[in-house]
């Protein structure tokens, strides 16, 4: 039972690279915590798998306050990191899922899944990718518009001043967190708001942010610029009423760490 | 935000067995040789317990150590009936079964080791395997002996049957529900007190702490009882304030079909328990046991429901009392509604009511 | 392919993307992992790779290296069980039996790598071991208990949770 | 030692910690084939047409099993209760729910049955689907049976559950206060961890050997029979040990189609239901709408209750008859109440079929009459303790159909939840007991539901 895709096993990131080309008919394997079961009972069926595991992947590396996070680093290895990233990885799946999935699988993820989105998307980090066209480097946000077809190689992020995290949700095991507000302050003094929960992707709380000097306003903005939909943990409507008390909270924390 | 704290309490009632009665249990059990026992009970274990529960009434019937007696409930080739694990009815109808089996055994035991002993076996008795000659204990044989002797001269494995069925009660009268007989082996008794958190920006409730007091009759296995008793409390947080297959019920969208797009309790969820046992022995039950395992899950929602109340002020009686439930019951309050108050009357939930939404039948106290 | 499962080199045919939960089970015959979801939410497959549990269900068969495959058969016998075995038996910490196995493992991986004995942390490591039985109690205490090993095991263990009332 | 009332180990703890306890997935037989299913991806619909010739000859399929291969399609379950049998083992002209199996099919592996479901023809003309219980009594409510969506069989033919006792408008004449409330627990999963799961070997001698997580072997064993029509003596179920139940594994569901592929491939049968299909194709917790409105006094006595029940069956009765049943026979809680009038409905909608859960029939009654109960005192201003003290079960009370309470335990476990709370009790209140009433304890009202015995 299961996939006979041929695997490819690339010792490096250039192989990786040449080995994904243009992303058809292939998948990449890196923790396999959605993938392998997709494989298993034929959800999934690619011709070529590519195992990232050997192919240096896996780092978090530190330079002059710029924070890279290679797309095959397990989510487990992120749980020191300061808020909101940090507990953010901390919140998700359960010890044994944070051990084995990795970053990239995190970001790549299905629609809904996708934790890391909210906390990278308000550190302005920026996505390294390999596919057709070769390799390119752009604001995270772009890339999660057009993921399909390119290779995470990593992403990277200036180490702000603060950071904050709101989330809906018992701890859990689930799939993703019902709903989460990630904030960051740069070192510039520019706040940057995020939301994953309130729509197919991670997204930017453009119109909150603009207000981040007024809580309650930004709050209210915040649930003005997302249409959440119904999923089996939480609907729309909850999502929308809740968004503009994470906003709130993570705009005072943010205030507060000043 | 605030984080406010509530209590509330239930109690409740419960019957054992299946209702309306009717439903045997049978079990027959074998002495080997050499005094071990083997019991045959055709009662499925689904982790309540049976196994272990049905091997303990055996072992102090028949009068002999628990080590010695292996249970079997693997097959119908070789088991006996038993209508099944379900309406709390292993151990105090499938439990009286092979509690009958035992005293067969014990009683064809004394027969044997009277013949041996040249005692009348109304003079004798059993104690950790051991039959003894009451106020003359240092006249006794092993049961080990007397079930050698039983094959070796009499020409038989030691054997017991016994059954329970409690008669089929019939509706008499289907306009009034009375039924010709008892329909319930037995009643079962509980309450619960329940404590939560309740957080009235986001409407998430956390049940922090579960008091519970159970009548069991006697404990047969005090940790067993108390597994039965945890494990209820977890599932009824569930059925409280996470669980449901269909999470737009009526709407049969979006359901979860995996762990982890259904809420159901974690080892996170866990809140404080405290287990209160009180054992008030039934007239019917073996050793005075009742069946508490099924009633184990029933108090909780309702405590939890009325906590929620104390500490928010909004009933929520739609379960589970999910975040979203309780944030609309507090706009709903916010926007000034309630109960509707008319003379005597006071209605709640009216917009949930079959009047409301329903067309093909009306239901109404008035007014 | 070949893996070391509780401690013996076995040759392995599945395709290297085989769950190896499936490997385990269905070409092996080691069947304590069970398929509990097959999709990662349950626990109920857990093993252990080189000490760290894993989600054998999850885990492409192929992409497990060199590590060393333990599951509950690989920590101790009826005659001889480990330490957090015992304690399940002595605080009647299983009933149906079916996530027993995983949540073994995840234990004696949290107590291996120095995981404190308090009820929260204990609860927060195994909260995605699903348990629909025990209400996860005994559990805790279980593991709580686990280091001390020296059980007496004719009996179980007091419930400090419990008061009986006459 | 006495072994009873001793904290023993679990007689299979051993096995349990140590992964030697052997599950029906854990049993290995030669030669096994294994199983999938199709099933209906309309929550209503009419059958127009299925073929199964294509899936036959696909490779390593070894057998298809549809309604025409089934010899008795239809078995009541309870049949001996009086419930006649409403659901096909297989769709045959209708599906009347999302997951309802129509094909089965059984090959060398579980890849090759699922390409054997794929290759099915199958076409349905979709229906309207009723999913609001309290819509089953609309006029232009789709029909879901050929007796529209109520069920009509309880005794006397009457398509409702009755319980009548006292003089109810007696009761809510003398009525201080009258308070109506609404009450809705959701369905919810047995969720056990081991799936639904059973294994048919075929044995040399005619004989079927089913390896089966039922939580009731002879039942099942019953149920297999019918269907097959053979005699009890073809089957051995082997079980007893079984990965958690919760009442969802009272139903039957795998053990007769994997012994009609067994039968028809002659090759040893395995069909475990993946985690998906247990969500969403095995039988729930029924859904229920309870409306509850009681007549009380200002002191905090229950005078009369009328309640109506809604149960939501799902497409098929299964169990729900007994369970309506058994709830009617509780609707009053751990509470003496000398007036009642009950109505309780089975009603039908086009979701998955519910069955028994733990607490079966009463785990509803409970959260509505106790949430009822704490608002009676809220609006009463009574104590919440007292009230329940004051209506508690005592011996010589009756249930609501005239059974005398023998043994009641409510002011027991009260009491214990008093003392563990540190509620302060009024000296009567603490003073209170199961003993028979008299003086403040019987009230007017309470005095002819009294039994004279103490009991059976």
């Amino acid at each position: 039972m299961g996939s006979t895709a041929e695997v490819i096993q690339p010792g490096s990131p250039s192989e990786a690279a040449s080995a994904f080309g243009d992303g058809a008919a292939v998948a990449v394997l890196a923790g396999g915590t959605l993938l392998v079961p997709d494989l298993h009972f034929g959800r999934a069926r690619p011709e070529r798998v590519i195992m990232l595991g050997d192919a240096g992947l896996n780092y978090v590396s530190r330079n002059n306050g710029t924070v890279s996070i290679g797309a095959a680093t397990p989510i487990a290895a992120l749980v020191g990191e300061a808020t909101p990233l940090g507990p953010c990885a901390a919140s998700i799946g359960d010890n044994e899922i944070r051990a084995q999935a990795t970053v990239g699988g995190n970001l790549c993820a299905p629609a809904g899944f996708g934790d890391l989105q909210g906390p990278l998307l308000a550190l302005g980090a920026t996505a390294r990718s390999a596919g057709a066209g070769g390799e390119r480097s752009e604001p995270l946000e772009d890339f999660l518009a057009g993921r399909a077809g390119r290779l995470l190689l990593d992403v990277s992020y200036a180490e702000p001043a603060a950071g904050a995290l709101a989330g809906l949700g018992r701890p859990h095991a689930h799939h993703y967190t019902v709903m989460a507000v990630s904030g960051a302050r740069s070192r510039s003094g520019a706040v940057r708001l995020a939301v994953v929960g309130a729509g197919a992707v991670g997204s930017r709380l453009r119109a909150a942010e603009a207000l981040a000097g007024d809580p309650d306003a930004a709050g209210v903005a915040a649930a003005g610029e997302v249409a959440p939909s119904d999923d089996p943990l939480a609907s729309g409507w909850y999502r929308a009423r809740t968004l503009p008390a994470l906003v709130r909270q993570v705009l005072s924390d943010l205030e507060a760490s000043a | 935000m605030a984080i406010h704290i509530g209590r509330g309490i239930a109690s409740i009632e419960y019957p054992t067995g299946m209702n309306q009665n009717g439903d045997p249990s049978q079990a027959w059990i074998k002495v080997k040789p050499d005094g071990r026992i083997d019991v045959f009970s055709g009662t499925s274990d689904i982790g309540n317990g049976a196994k272990t529960i049905q091997t303990q009434i055996v072992a102090d019937t028949i009068g002999v150590p628990y080590d010695w007696v292996t249970f079997d409930n693997s097959n119908t080739d070789s088991s006996p009936v038993c209508t099944g694990t379900f309406a709390s009815r292993a151990t105090f109808v499938a439990g009286k079964a092979v509690l009958k089996a035992a005293q067969r055994v014990r009683e064809r035991i004394l027969e044997v080791a009277g013949l041996e002993m040249e005692i009348s076996p109304e003079d004798l008795e059993i104690a950790d395997g051991d039959v003894l000659a009451k106020g003359a204990p240092t006249k006794k044989l092993s049961v080990g002996d007397v079930a050698a002797a039983a094959t070796w001269g009499h020409g038989e494995l030691i054997t017991g049957t016994g059954a329970q069925l409690n008669p089929y009660a019939a509706i008499s009268d289907p306009t009034t529900g009375e039924v010709d007989g008892v329909p319930h082996a037995a009643i079962s008794y509980a309450a619960c007190a329940a404590e939560v958190e309740v957080n009235d920006e986001t409407g998430e409730v956390r049940v922090t702490k579960l008091t519970q007091a159970y009548d069991v009759g006697k404990a047969i296995n005090p940790a067993l009882v108390e597994g039965q008793i945890e494990g209820g409390a977890i599932m009824g947080l569930g059925l409280g304030v996470l669980e449901d297959s269909y999470p737009y019920y009526p709407s049969a969208e979006h359901r979860g079909d995996d762990f982890g797009s259904y809420y159901n309790p974690s080892s996170a969820d866990l809140p404080e328990l405290h287990n209160i046992i009180i054992e008030n022995p039934s007239a019917d039950g073996p050793y005075g046991a009742k069946g508490i395992g099924e009633m184990s899950n029933n108090a909780q929602p309702a405590a939890i429901a009325t906590a929620v109340h104390d500490a928010v002020g909004v009933w929520v009686t739609e379960l589970p009392i999910t975040p979203e439930r309780v944030l609309r019951a507090l706009d709903a309050r916010a926007a000034g509604s309630g109960p509707r108050r008319e003379g005597k009357h006071v209605i709640f939930d009216e917009e949930l009511s079959i009047n409301a939404v329903g067309s093909g039948k009306t239901w109404t106290a008035g007014p | 392919m070949n893996i070391v499962v509780n401690g013996t080199n076995r040759a392995v045919e599945s395709p290297p993307l085989t769950p190896l939960l499936h490997v385990l089970r269905e070409e092996l015959d080691v069947l304590s992992p069970k398929a509990g979801c097959e999709n990662g939410g349950c626990g109920a497959c857990t093993v252990l790779l080189d000490g760290a549990p894993r989600r054998s269900c999850l885990t492409a068969v192929g992409s497990i290296g060199g590590a060393a495959v333990t599951t509950v058969e690989g920590l101790g016998t009826p005659e001889d069980m480990s330490a957090v075995q015992r304690a399940f038996v002595h605080y009647c910490a299983a009933q149906c039996g079916f996530c027993t196995p995983g949540m073994i493992l995840a234990a004696t991986a949290y107590l291996e790598r120095g995981g404190s004995t308090e009820v929260a942390a204990i609860s927060e490591a195994l909260a995605g071991h699903v348990c629909r039985c025990t209400g996860y109690l005994k559990i805790v205490d279980a593991v709580a208990a686990a280091r001390d090993g020296d059980f007496d095991l004719s009996t179980t263990a007091e419930s400090p949770h419990t008061t009986v009332l006459g | 030692m006495k072994a009873v009332g001793a904290r023993l180990p679990r007689y299979d703890g051993v096995g349990h910690a140590t992964g030697r306890t052997v599950y029906v997935d854990d049993v290995r037989v030669n030669g096994m084939l294994h199983t999938k299913a199709l099933r209906s991806p309309h929550h209503h619909a009419g059958i127009k047409h299925l073929d199964t010739s294509r899936a036959e000859r696909m490779p390593g399929v070894a057998a298809v099993v549809t309604h025409e291969d089934v010899p008795l399609l239809t078995y009541g379950h309870l049949s001996a209760l009086g419930i006649p049998a409403d659901e096909p083992l297989l769709g045959a002209e209708d599906v009347r729910y999302k997951g309802q199996p129509i094909a089965v099919v059984a090959a060398e592996d579980a890849d090759a049955a699922q390409a054997g479901v794929e290759a099915v023809d199958v076409e349905f003309e979709e229906r309207p689907a009723l999913f609001d219980m309290r819509k089953s009594f609309d006029a232009d409510a789709p029909r879901i049976h050929h007796w529209g969506a109520v069920y009509p069989h309880f005794e006397g033919e009457m398509n409702v559950r009755q319980i009548r006792k006292g003089d109810i408008e007696r009761a809510f004449e003398q009525a201080y206060k009258i308070i109506s409330g609404v009450y809705r627990p959701a369905a919810i999963e047995q969720m056990p961890l081991e799936t639904q799961v059973g294994l048919s070997v075929p044995e040399p001698d005619g004989r079927f050997t089913i390896y089966s997580c039922t939580q009731a072997l002879y039942f099942s064993m019953g149920v297999v029979a019918a269907h097959l029509q053979l005699p009890l003596n073809k089957f051995k179920f082997v079980g007893g040990t079984v990965g958690g139940g919760f009442g969802g594994k009272v139903d039957t569901a795998t053990e007769t189609l994997c012994t009609l592929l067994a039968q028809k491939s002659g090759r040893p049968v395995k069909w475990r239901w993946t985690r998906e299909e247990e969500f969403l194709c095995s039988s729930t917790r029924a859904p229920w709408h309870m409306e509850i409105i009681d007549a009380v006094s200002a002191d905090g006595w229950i005078l009369g209750r009328k309640m109506l029940t809604l149960h939501d069956a799902g497409a098929y009765a299964r169990f729900s008859p007994y369970g309506v049943t058994k709830h009617s026979f509780h609707h009053t809680g751990a509470y003496t109440i000398p007036n009642l009038h009950f109505d309780g409905y089975v009603c039908f909608t086009n979701r998955v079929p519910t069955s028994a859960m733990r607490g079966y029939g009463v785990t509803s009654v409970s959260f509505a009459v106790e949430t009822h109960m704490s608002r009676i005192a809220e609006e009463l201003g009574v104590d919440p303790l007292e009230l329940r003290l004051k209506n508690a079960n005592r011996i010589g009370d009756t249930s609501p159909n005239g059974i005398t309470y023998t043994d009641p335990s409510t002011v027991d476990v009260l009491h214990a939840i008093a003392g563990a709370t540190d509620a302060d009790l009024p000296a009567p209140y603490r003073d209170a007991s199961r003993d028979r009433r008299a003086g403040e304890w019987l009230p007017e009202h309470l005095v002819s539901q009294l039994s004279d015995s103490e009991g059976h």
